[in-house]
């Protein structure tokens, strides 16, 4: 690129004391505060309007995340986020200490969390997409089909039982238009949709449905927000990842030429990457705990 | 009669502000008219000052371009004034109008209640009828011909209910209550001549309250001197007078019948240029016309492509009449199930 | 330095260039086509409102029922012969006027423009601070803007539910020009981003030696303020344009409260979601956006008074101040598009309150421009005759934005002509105006050549007269009642009443596009067979003016030293009635 | 802020620490969630910890305690700011005249 040298690019500003480039990834992750910041409020609000049994999905027992969402799992990829946050900040202090190969390795490292970050994310959405919920129609009478139902109070305060199974869809059967006619439903035994004793496939009529949707993002709102929060962080994982790869593989050169310049890119990186780790932090209680 | 005719004379459409004919109305056009007089006074002043140093100040004329500034006094002055007088129209003026309007709703049992559903592109109105008790609704319920608000047959508390699409009945000086709500997206309810203004939101249920004036009813209204205007068929457009209807008979040359009274131009432009062409042919210099029905509600929310069109007629009367139209409805309402 | 740039290609010069000056050339272009395209939009409407349902201009028909446009556009019209614009061809055409006026073309032009080429020259550096992020930023713009555009080709038309696309509308419109939309929206709201992060960088990081925050031009601190704004306003939208987005094609109810009944037919979501969330979103950023179509340009014309008054800006730190003041404020205002929702009264209150206290750090900066004034020795050149012209507009919009900020007048005024009224004073007279000072001001360092006085001239005297025939009747049309976003005005009996306005600013509007060419003609003749000028054709103190013009890649010749504060005009005592800030 | 090579060294022992008090952390909130106390409590703890957990990764891993002030305005702006949009519209519905229908459709189905 160009000739001209821009000042600051590499050493310190007296008044800021960051060179450009931190002070700019600072700005970026100041407007990234405001970005997750909306989601959290759409959050908040979506959950403080949420009419009592609908939150987290119709039918559920308590108010929390952990009633749909796999703790565990998450659990340990917070595990995987604060690890690679550590081995980030080496990588970065290493290069300062002028020790190359073990900058690269701990930059690797982190590469390698971020991924098995996103693999067991891809368990947890996958999970999500093949579980079921259906609503039955109102007044809903089908022998065979014992359904779980529960109370709603409409905001005028007149009440109306709803009744649903949650589980999973075995197989359809379709008629000659290749419209579903009728499903092959195993409902869950545990969080008292269905109940262990009779727990086993059963034949709902496409008739008798009001609604059935998977866990996915149209599930419910709680669930909407938790792919939409979830989703975006894990595309600034990827992110995350690409530059990372971009800095081990041909962006290193810039190690033997400019070596403070190199570093202060992984500094930048860094960064952003613990700003990655700290949105999770939050994440993690708000959408599986609470 | 022409007494109360003249009395309930509340001015027409104009390019100004529309009659009020609400109770809270007039407080609202006080604050705008005290608006503009602030807005106008802080511009030409603001204004003589600026022209005056473009003239005294330009280059050709005499003097040096002054290096130190001149002392601002006056300019703090007038910032504080502003600031001051802004404090003033928020205290005084609109903090209490906007809190009479929307804190304290009259009570239950002296109000008339009404539900206003909007709907793509028509309002649906609903009224509980003599039991004073809205029957349950339910969208399964909904046709779109007798029962748009989806009224459950199955509640005795319907039964009596009354329905009406595009048409909304009202008395005058009582405190009315309309329930806004919507079946599909955004709408807003606006009576631009009761100076109400609310938005329809879908899964929300938003009151609003106001009081319609002693006089201001359809019937007097149609009487009244300001709403029968003269026009000069040279002058005006179709467009103008689209809504409008004859006061009297216009009659031709040959003494035939141009314009009867209560007719109006005609459905089309085409139409009604030609209508207003044979008045011209015919001698007819000035045409005294009134609208139709000088009242409105409309929908003051973008809400699709007939946006523009979704209104409803809005009729008033005084008690008798009122409960004359409430009589003539509420059997045919019943018929629909 | 100067000759490094003449070795590049021509690709990497002038197409995929890192050099702020030509990207804010590219910017300026660009957005300059989008202004006169979302004009053309508007020209079109302006049309079927001045004579409702009557066959457009052959021309314009014929380009309109083009089949790719056409289907939804145009229709053969019902009850008049020929050619008119449909329902949802004016309400696409009113959207995307809205969304390309404020984010293709004001935007891009105060910002990416402007702020690009003279923000750097004024600080003393070389370049921006990440000149491959600003060629970055510029090369999302233009996809984005150009997606935008598609929007026009595609089954069902361009977006249509107004620049704010409300939903529950906005989610159930079947067309895919809304998803456009909000994918361009997404796009664009990153380029800005982008931009923001480097301005400010550069602002804070690149002044020279002597250049201290208070001897910053005020345009730069404008653009300061700007770039903050966009900074943690559009985050917000974006968020908020996602969630949209899903509520459209993933099946989400984030907006849209369930059991909807559209045209008869239940829509079948999960439900609970909240209509008024995207109004808060949108307007979290859109307050703000709005100061950021406004302050750049009193950037610019405060330069441009600064330097034709030839004497210091009166209150220049009091400017300063209420800049960053109105910055902040605009945060905390939002909800005064929201009154009819039905807000309850103490937030109301507070809104209104928060609103009455913004327009006072306007009212100080523009009572610090005029009194400016006083003791001058005005200059009437082309970009002064804009300048001054500026401040009545700004003065009238800014003022009828106060009756719209008291809930009580709200209640008749809002959604009407009034509100249109009130803001395109500010964005038209006020903003293009201030764009025009600007354009005719630093065209000479931009080119070397200056454009035209007396083509400048007829565009000033035609724009100005022609603008006010366009805006003025709107208030009068707003106090009648007359709602905005109403294809034919006509339908309703106090519509009906006001016609003739709407048949005036029409007309106005028509003048104002003529006006416009002596501009076009006087832009690109002037880009070849202007008058050659000097590195400071003005007379100007600012360091832009120490470079040479055009400046080279790398701008100046030595690296400035600063001296003196950004408006030492006429000081007593030196020959030269102007002393700029760069030591020799 | 900590360039040179044995200042760094000095710092590697925060960096551990630090990360161990993170892991314990995460296990603390699990393990309040799993005793199922009152959500009000719940909500407390859970974000009181995160942002105990927050400020450490700020403070040394991205060296915020180490920054000039000029930084840390802008992020309490952001902060301030981030507020507002967070409990504004809250606010609004709590506040709205009238309030949620009875919907369409009794409460829609989920
Ligand atoms: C550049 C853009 C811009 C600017 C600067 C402003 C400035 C202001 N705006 Fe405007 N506004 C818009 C763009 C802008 N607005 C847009 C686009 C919309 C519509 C959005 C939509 O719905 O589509 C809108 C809508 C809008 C509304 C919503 C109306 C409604 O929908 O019902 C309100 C309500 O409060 C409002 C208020 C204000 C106020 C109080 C100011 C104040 O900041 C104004 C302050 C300025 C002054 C007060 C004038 C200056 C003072 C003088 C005259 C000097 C004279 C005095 C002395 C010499 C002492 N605006
Ligand atoms: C920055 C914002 C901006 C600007 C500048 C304008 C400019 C104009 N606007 Fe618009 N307008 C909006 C933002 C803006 N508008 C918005 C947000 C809405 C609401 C949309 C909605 O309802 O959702 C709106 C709505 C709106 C309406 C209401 C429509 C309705 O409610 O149904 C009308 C009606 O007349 C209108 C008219 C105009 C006119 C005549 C101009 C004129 O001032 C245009 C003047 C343009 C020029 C003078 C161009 C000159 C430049 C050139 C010719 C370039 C030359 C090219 C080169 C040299 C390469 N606008
Ligand atoms: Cu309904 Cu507009
Ligand atoms: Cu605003």
């Amino acid at each position: 690129m160009s000739a001209t040298v821009i000042p600051y690019d590499v050493k310190p500003h007296p008044l800021t004391g960051m060179y450009n480039g931190k002070f700019g990834i600072w700005l970026f992750l100041a407007s990234e505060i405001m970005l997750f910041g909306a989601l959290f409020s759409t959050y908040v609000l979506l959950r403080v309007g949420a009419p009592e049994g609908t939150w987290p999905i119709a039918g559920a027992a308590t108010t929390r995340g952990d009633e749909i969402l796999n703790v565990a799992l998450a659990a340990l990829n917070t595990a995987f986020l604060i690890t690679s946050s550590v081995t980030m900040v080496l990588a970065w202090a290493n290069l300062k200490m002028m020790n190359f190969k073990k900058g690269q390795t701990m930059l690797l490292v982190t590469v390698l969390l971020a991924s098995a970050f996103l693999v067991v994310k891809y368990f947890e959405y996958n999970a999500k997409f093949h579980h079921y919920a259906v609503t039955f129609n109102e007044h809903f009478e089908h022998e065979g089909v014992e359904s779980n139902t529960f109370t709603a109070t409409t905001p005028a305060g007149t009440t109306k039982t709803i009744h649903y199974l949650h589980g999973h869809v075995e197989s359809t059967k379709k008629n000659a238009e290749g419209v579903i006619e009728s499903y092959e439903f195993l409902p869950d035994a545990e969080h008292g949709h269905g109940d262990a004793a009779t727990h086993k496939a059963v034949e709902i009529p496409a008739s008798e449905i009001a609604r059935i949707t998977n866990y996915g993002p149209g599930g419910s709102t709680f669930l909407g927000c938790y792919f939409v929060i979830t989703g975006l962080h894990g595309l600034h994982i990827i992110g995350g990842i690409v530059v990372m790869l971009y800095f081990l593989a041909t962006g290193s050169k810039m190690w033997k030429t400019q070596p403070d310049k190199y570093a202060n890119r992984i500094e930048c990186t860094g960064l952003y990457w613990h700003f990655v780790d700290l949105v999770w932090i939050f994440l993690f209680p708000v959408l599986y705990l609470l | 009669m022409e007494l109360l005719a003249q009395a309930a004379d509340f001015g027409t459409y104009t390019n100004w502000m529309p009659p009020n004919l609400s109770v809270h109305g007039e407080r609202i056009d006080t604050l705008i008219d005290i608006l503009h007089y602030f807005m106008a006074v802080l511009f030409v002043g603001w204004g003589i000052f600026f022209a005056y140093c473009l003239v005294r100040f330009r280059a050709g004329a005499a003097g040096q371009a002054q290096y130190h500034p001149v002392s601002g006094k006056v300019s703090k002055y007038a910032e504080v004034g502003v600031a001051i007088f802004e404090a003033v129209l928020l205290l005084g003026f609109s903090i209490p109008v906007w809190g009479e309007y929307k804190n304290n709703p009259p009570a239950a049992d002296e109000r008339i209640e009404v539900r206003a559903i909007g709907e793509q592109f028509q309002w649906n109105f609903h009224y509980p009828g003599p039991d004073g008790v809205f029957g349950r609704t339910n969208a399964e319920f909904i046709d779109n011909v007798g029962n748009t608000v989806g009224l459950d047959p199955n509640d005795p508390a319907g039964k009596d209910d009354i329905q009406t699409i595009g048409e909304l009945h009202l008395p005058v000086g009582k405190p009315i209550y309309i329930r806004i709500t919507s079946k599909d997206v955004i709408h807003s309810f606006a009576i631009p001549t009761m100076r109400v203004k609310q938005d329809a939101i879908p899964g929300m249920e938003v009151p609003v309250w106001f009081t319609i004036k002693e006089g201001a009813t359809t019937k007097n209204l149609l009487k009244s001197k300001s709403m029968n205007e003269d026009f000069d068929t040279a002058k005006v457009t179709w467009y103008r007078l689209r809504h409008h209807v004859a006061s009297k008979d216009y009659t031709g040359k040959a003494g035939q019948v141009v314009l009867a009274a209560g007719d109006g131009l005609g459905l089309s432009r085409d139409a009604g240029e030609k209508k207003l062409r044979e008045l011209r042919d015919n001698g007819v210099t000035t045409i005294n016309m009134h609208p139709a029905n000088p009242l409105e509600v409309i929908c003051a929310q973008l809400c699709g492509n007939s946006h523009f069109k979704m209104k409803a007629q809005l009729f008033t009367y005084d008690d008798a009449g009122y409960e004359a139209w409430k009589k003539s409805t509420v059997p045919e309402v019943i018929e629909d199930f | 330095m100067s000759d490094h740039s003449h070795d590049l290609p021509f690709w990497k010069k002038y197409i995929f260039s890192v050099d702020h000056k030509v990207i804010g050339i590219q910017y300026t272009i660009t957005a300059l086509l989008f202004l006169a395209f979302g004009f053309g939009l508007m020209l079109v409407m302006r049309y079927q409102l001045a004579y409702p349902n009557q066959p457009l201009p052959g021309v314009v028909a014929s380009v309109l029922s083009e089949p790719v446009v056409g289907e939804v556009v145009i229709n053969e019209a019902t009850g008049e012969t020929g050619k008119i614009l449909t329902g949802d061809g004016y309400n696409a055409f009113g959207a995307m006027h809205g969304t390309i006026m404020v984010f293709l073309a004001i935007v891009p032009l105060a910002v990416g423009g402007f702020g690009n080429f003279v923000l750097p020259l004024q600080c003393g550096a070389p370049d921006m601070a990440f000149p491959r992020l600003n060629m970055a930023s510029y090369w999302t713009y233009l996809p984005g803007g150009i997606l935008m555009l598609f929007g026009f080709f595609v089954k069902g038309g361009a977006a249509n539910n107004g620049w704010t696309s409300y939903p529950p509308l906005s989610i159930i419109t079947p067309t895919l020009g809304q998803t456009i939309w909000l994918l361009g929206m997404v796009i664009l709201i990153t380029s800005s981003l982008l931009g923001s992060v480097n301005f400010i960088v550069t602002a804070v990081q690149l002044r020279v030696q002597g250049l201290s925050f208070f001897r910053l031009p005020f345009f730069v601190w404008a653009q300061l303020v700007t770039s903050f704004l966009l900074l943690l306003a559009f985050p917000p939208l974006e968020a908020a344009g996602l969630l949209q987005l899903m509520d459209r094609v993933a099946g989400t109810s984030f907006f849209d409260p369930g059991g909807l009944i559209i045209s008869g037919v239940e829509r079948n979501t999960a439900g609970g979601g909240s209509p008024l969330l995207w109004q808060h979103l949108f307007w979290f950023l859109a307050h703000p956006e709005v100061y950021v179509l406004i302050l750049p340009g009193l950037g610019i014309i405060a330069e441009v008074i600064a330097n034709n008054t030839r004497k210091p800006l009166w209150g220049y730190k009091s400017l300063v101040y209420s800049a960053i003041f109105l910055g902040f404020m605009s945060f905390i205002v939002w909800a005064h598009h929201m009154f009819m929702t039905g807000m309850g009264t103490t937030l109301s209150t507070f809104f209104q309150a928060t609103t009455m206290i913004i327009s006072v750090p306007s009212v100080i900066i523009l009572t610090c421009l005029v009194i400016s004034l006083w003791g001058a020795k005005i200059r009437f050149t082309t970009p002064m005759l804009f300048a001054l012209s500026f401040l009545p507009m700004f003065a009238i919009g800014g003022l009828t934005g106060l009756p719209l900020g008291l809930t009580a007048s709200d209640i008749h005024l809002h959604d009407t002509y009034y509100v249109i009224g009130h803001f395109h004073y500010v964005v038209a007279p006020g903003t293009i105006f201030a764009m025009f000072a600007g354009i005719y001001y630093w065209f000479p360092k931009a080119s070397g050549r200056k454009m035209n006085e007396w083509l400048g001239r007829i565009h000033w005297l035609g724009s100005f007269i022609f603008i006010n025939a366009v805006f003025m009747p709107f208030f009068f049309m707003g106090m009648a009642g007359v709602l905005r976003r109403q294809f034919d005005q006509t339908e309703t009996l106090h519509g009906a009443a006001v016609q003739g306005l709407s048949v005036m600013a029409t007309w106005g509007a028509i003048g104002l596009a003529l006006s416009q060419l002596p501009f076009v003609i006087n832009f690109f003749w002037s880009m070849f067979a202007g008058e050659r000028v000097g590195a400071n054709p003005w007379k100007a103190t600012t360091l832009e003016w120490t470079a040479p013009s055009p400046p080279p890649h790398g701008n100046f010749d030595a690296v400035p030293v600063v001296a003196r504060g950004p408006y030492e005009y006429s000081v007593p005592g030196e020959d030269e009635d102007f002393s700029m800030q760069a030591t020799a | 802020m900590g360039s040179s090579a044995h200042e760094i060294q000095s710092h590697l022992k925060k960096y551990y620490m630090v990360f161990g008090a993170l892991l314990v952390l995460t296990g603390v909130t699990v393990a309040v969630a799993e005793m199922h106390v009152s959500i009000g409590m719940a909500i407390v703890i859970a974000l009181f910890v995160a942002s105990i957990k927050g400020t450490l990764v700020a403070c040394y891993f991205m060296h915020l305690m180490e920054e000039r002030s000029m930084i840390m305005w802008i992020l309490a702006l952001c902060a301030f700011f981030f507020l507002l949009l967070l409990l504004f519209p809250v606010f609004t519905v709590g506040e709205q005249i009238g309030g949620l229908a009875e919907p369409m459709r009794g409460l829609s189905p989920q």
